[in-house]
């Protein structure tokens, strides 16, 4: 049981508790705060697999933006009665029977796959920055996913301003 | 490498024979030895916010030609350690329908996310908290969980104004972080690595005259991203009450005023890193600790200059604040990524061609931006006083109609 | 040292979390949050598989920053959706929006 | 790995040292409650309604802008970390990168939506 270990499961067992209060917790502002920490705790788990760099894109991009994103989602939508009211949907005992069976098969599948037993992990230095920049940029390599992604990025930008501003005409 | 040397590294070590020699297995000592090694450091980043508070006091009050504090010690010296011990005393006020959890965390997290990036500055050659080697997002990073304080805070205290004030405050601290990112590209193009101990190691030439206008985006931004003197409308006291930190009071109050001004100094500290050539010196190499003495040098002018600004410049206001991220900053700091990469790829050979030709391009940029700012100007005086209406002004009534005034 | 199937499993888990938040919340903003789990449970997936099976071979950390900007325009995308459909129906619940249904 | 180790301490003293400041500083401060005294602070008019208050999709939008050039540095740091081993046809590939994202930045600017209103 040596320091790693511990490191693991207390990060797993912090991400899987908030991923679960994300998603059974009544206020929508609380939900919010819960995948924050969710998300913290993804990051405190690629550190461990030796991927520092996506750890803090991680806390970079998801923390930094795409939950104060949500945040300001939940800020505009505000309604008080709606807290009130029940968060859960009629079907929601479906809902849950299709995830917990979708968990059972993942964990069966999960017990013979021949690579679950791998412990050896490289040296961790191949996994830094600089290889995956060159990798995005040489031509042979992952240049087109590069590109593709700006244009998939833009798109969305587009997109989004198209729907989301306020048009000065008839709105309704 | 003897005491003189390198002081640090001699101690270093020599607890660490100190531990091994009592029989302390070597992993938990290096770790007992990271352990004491953060809490210094932790620590005298705290207490040097004293020294900071009384340093700006007292460079204000000589700007607006007062003494500034001078009543408790020689020179006002003791003055913010009576402030400390006097806000330590007070009551904290909780008000009802208070979120508990949000509101206690929001000022604990602006301190952590502040005292955060101390553990990546590269203090000298052989001090360095950790050698990240993602170290220049890990600061990004850090800032983002600032907004999230911010953010917490806000939303904690169940105040109308303060939710306003934490999402105005987060919406500039969001457009401000885009330049800051692009322009931090440059340094980390440069230098090569993303880890702030190699850009310092690869600054025998400060980036800042190799790419003054990056250096000149970081700057702006980073005081913006602080929300200090022009860019302050977030706790300006002619608009939202106090911002965000209306319903705190005591200690928890001050967490914020500290975290203000440990942030101040800290960017001058990266900007010293990225920009100045952090620890570089005459004779930096050969005795580390003579590093440290230029790193907070070059860090007090950038605060000097900080404070400099925050005493003379008026406030923004929130719509030209927005305008200066969105429609200078920005383009601004992809130009100067664009033009480092091109340049920098030219001519690859390092020497005066290289510098002098990244030099020029770099005051060609600056010069195209003042061009345009003046142009925009004068396009916008001439739209409100068209010059046909040279006989007579041309008065706007209620209705937005052009009345011509009689002649 | 950690055995692979620790991380399979805990990115299993927070996939099949993040799914009962999308079947089963109501409130739309609260499904988005479902899918941003199921995301960053593929990417614990994806560096899992990159760190301990291939560490050489650059696919699995391209594929995870793919994932982050994939993630980045469907946030964006979608709660733009949701804050104009509120801004004409005024309602944000998921189930009030059938005016598609037969 | 040493490093992140560090980066773990610091982050858990740069946590405990305020909150240990502000437990003594409340175990010191004096403790009389009063109701007028944790009314919310509303300039002296009492509060009107809950505190929710109808924002402008402006907020958003800033948003919106800041996560697309937030990936537009996840994907350029590699990039520029990487920037000494690059041939100037890869340079390029990464200027192209930037300008269509800044032609999202231009139909944002022409649409308005960085004005705020």
């Amino acid at each position: 049981m040596n320091a790693a270990q511990v490191i693991f499961i207390l990060a797993a067992a912090i991400t899987l508790f908030s991923a679960l209060m994300v998603v059974s917790v009544r206020r929508m502002m609380h939900a919010a705060l819960w995948l924050i920490v969710t998300l913290l705790g993804v990051a405190v788990l690629f550190v461990l697999l030796q991927a520092g760099f996506f750890a803090v894109v991680q806390v970079l991009f998801y923390v930094g933006a795409i939950a104060i994103l949500i945040i300001f989602a939940v800020m505009l939508t505000r309604q008080v009665m709606s807290e009130k009211a029940p968060q859960l949907n009629r079907g929601w005992v479906a809902g849950l029977g299709v995830s917990a069976g979708l968990m059972v098969i993942l964990a069966l599948v999960l017990r013979n796959f021949p690579g679950s037993t791998a412990t050896a992990v490289a040296d961790p230095s191949a996994g830094n920055a600089v290889a995956l920049g060159l990798a995005f940029s040489d031509p042979s390599g992952f240049a087109i996913p590069f590109e593709v992604a700006s244009i998939l990025l833009v798109a969305a930008l587009i997109g989004t301003i198209y729907i989301a501003l306020e048009r000065k005409g008839g709105e309704q | 490498m003897d005491f003189w040397t390198d002081p640090y590294l001699f101690l270093v070590n020599w607890l660490q024979e100190l531990l091994v020699g009592w029989g302390v297995p070597a992993a938990t000592s290096a770790f007992l030895l990271m352990l004491t090694g953060a809490f210094i450091l932790a620590m005298g980043a705290m207490l040097f916010v004293l020294g900071l508070i009384w340093f700006e006091r007292k460079i204000a009050g000589r700007f607006q030609d007062r003494f500034g504090p001078n009543r408790i010690g020689p020179w006002g010296i003791i003055q913010p350690l009576a402030d400390m011990l006097k806000i330590f005393t007070k009551e904290h006020i909780t008000p009802d329908g208070v979120d508990l959890v949000p509101y206690n965390l929001g000022p604990v997290l602006s301190v952590a996310a502040v005292l955060a990036v101390w553990a990546v500055l590269p203090f000298t050659l052989s001090l360095v908290g950790a050698d990240l080697d993602v170290s220049v997002l890990y600061v990004v990073a850090i800032g983002g969980l600032g907004e999230i304080a911010v953010v917490l805070s806000g939303w904690g205290s169940n105040n109308k104004y303060a939710l306003l004030a934490a999402f105005r405050s987060v919406a500039q601290l969001l457009s401000y972080e885009v330049p800051l990112v692009i322009a931090l590209l440059v340094p980390v193009m440069l230098s090569g690595s993303l880890s702030l101990n190699d850009i310092v190691r690869g600054q025998t030439l400060p980036y800042v005259i190799l790419a003054p206008v990056a250096a000149f985006v970081f700057f702006l931004t980073s005081i913006a991203e602080v929300g200090r003197s022009p860019f302050d409308l977030t706790e300006a006291e002619s608009e939202l009450v106090a911002g965000f930190n209306i319903e705190y009071s005591g200690l928890k109050f001050g967490m914020f005023y500290v975290a203000d001004f440990l942030h101040a100094f800290t960017i001058s500290l990266l900007f010293a890193v990225l920009f100045l050539g952090g620890w570089q010196g005459p004779y930096a190499v050969q005795y580390p600790m003579l590093g440290l003495l230029w790193f907070f040098l070059k860090a007090g002018v950038v605060y000097f200059i900080g404070v400099w600004m925050r005493v003379s410049f008026p406030r923004f206001r929130i719509d030209q604040m927005m305008a200066i991220s969105w429609k200078l900053l920005t383009p601004l700091a992809i130009a100067a990524v664009i033009l480092t990469a091109l340049i920098a790829k030219l001519i690859p050979t390092d020497g005066i061609l290289r510098t002098g030709s990244l030099l020029a391009a770099n005051l060609l940029l600056a010069g195209c931006a003042m061009l345009a700012l003046i142009l925009n100007r004068k396009k916008k005086i001439l739209k409100e006083f068209p010059l046909s209406a040279a006989s007579g002004f041309s008065v706007k009534d209620v209705t937005g109609k052009t009345q011509r005034s009689a002649q | 040292m950690i055995p692979l199937s620790w991380y399979l499993l805990v990115a299993a888990a927070l996939f099949c979390i993040g799914l009962f938040g999308v079947l089963a919340r109501r409130n739309a903003i609260a499904i988005l949050m479902g899918i941003e789990l199921m995301l960053n449970a593929v990417n614990i997936n994806l560096l899992a598989f990159w760190s301990y099976l291939h560490h050489d071979r650059m696919n699995g950390l391209v594929f995870a920053a793919i994932v982050f900007a994939a993630a980045a325009a469907e946030t964006a995308v979608g709660l733009g959706l949701i804050l104009s459909v509120y801004r004409r129906r005024g309602t944000v619940v998921a189930e009030e929006l059938d005016t598609m249904k037969g | 790995m040493t490093a992140w180790t560090y980066i773990g301490i610091f982050l858990a003293i740069a946590l405990a040292l305020p909150a240990a400041a502000i437990f003594i500083s409340w175990l010191l401060g004096p403790k009389k409650p009063d109701p007028i005294k944790r009314s919310v602070y509303e300039c002296g008019i009492e509060t009107v309604g809950d505190t929710w208050v109808q924002f402008k999709a402006q907020y958003y939008i800033f948003g919106l802008v800041f996560l697309v050039f937030d990936v537009e540095t996840v994907f350029l740091f590699p990039w520029a970390a990487a920037y000494n081993q690059l041939t100037l046809f890869m340079v390029l590939e990464a200027i192209l990168f930037i300008l269509i994202l800044v032609a999202g930045l231009l139909y944002a600017w022409r649409k308005g939506a960085l004005e705020w209103v």
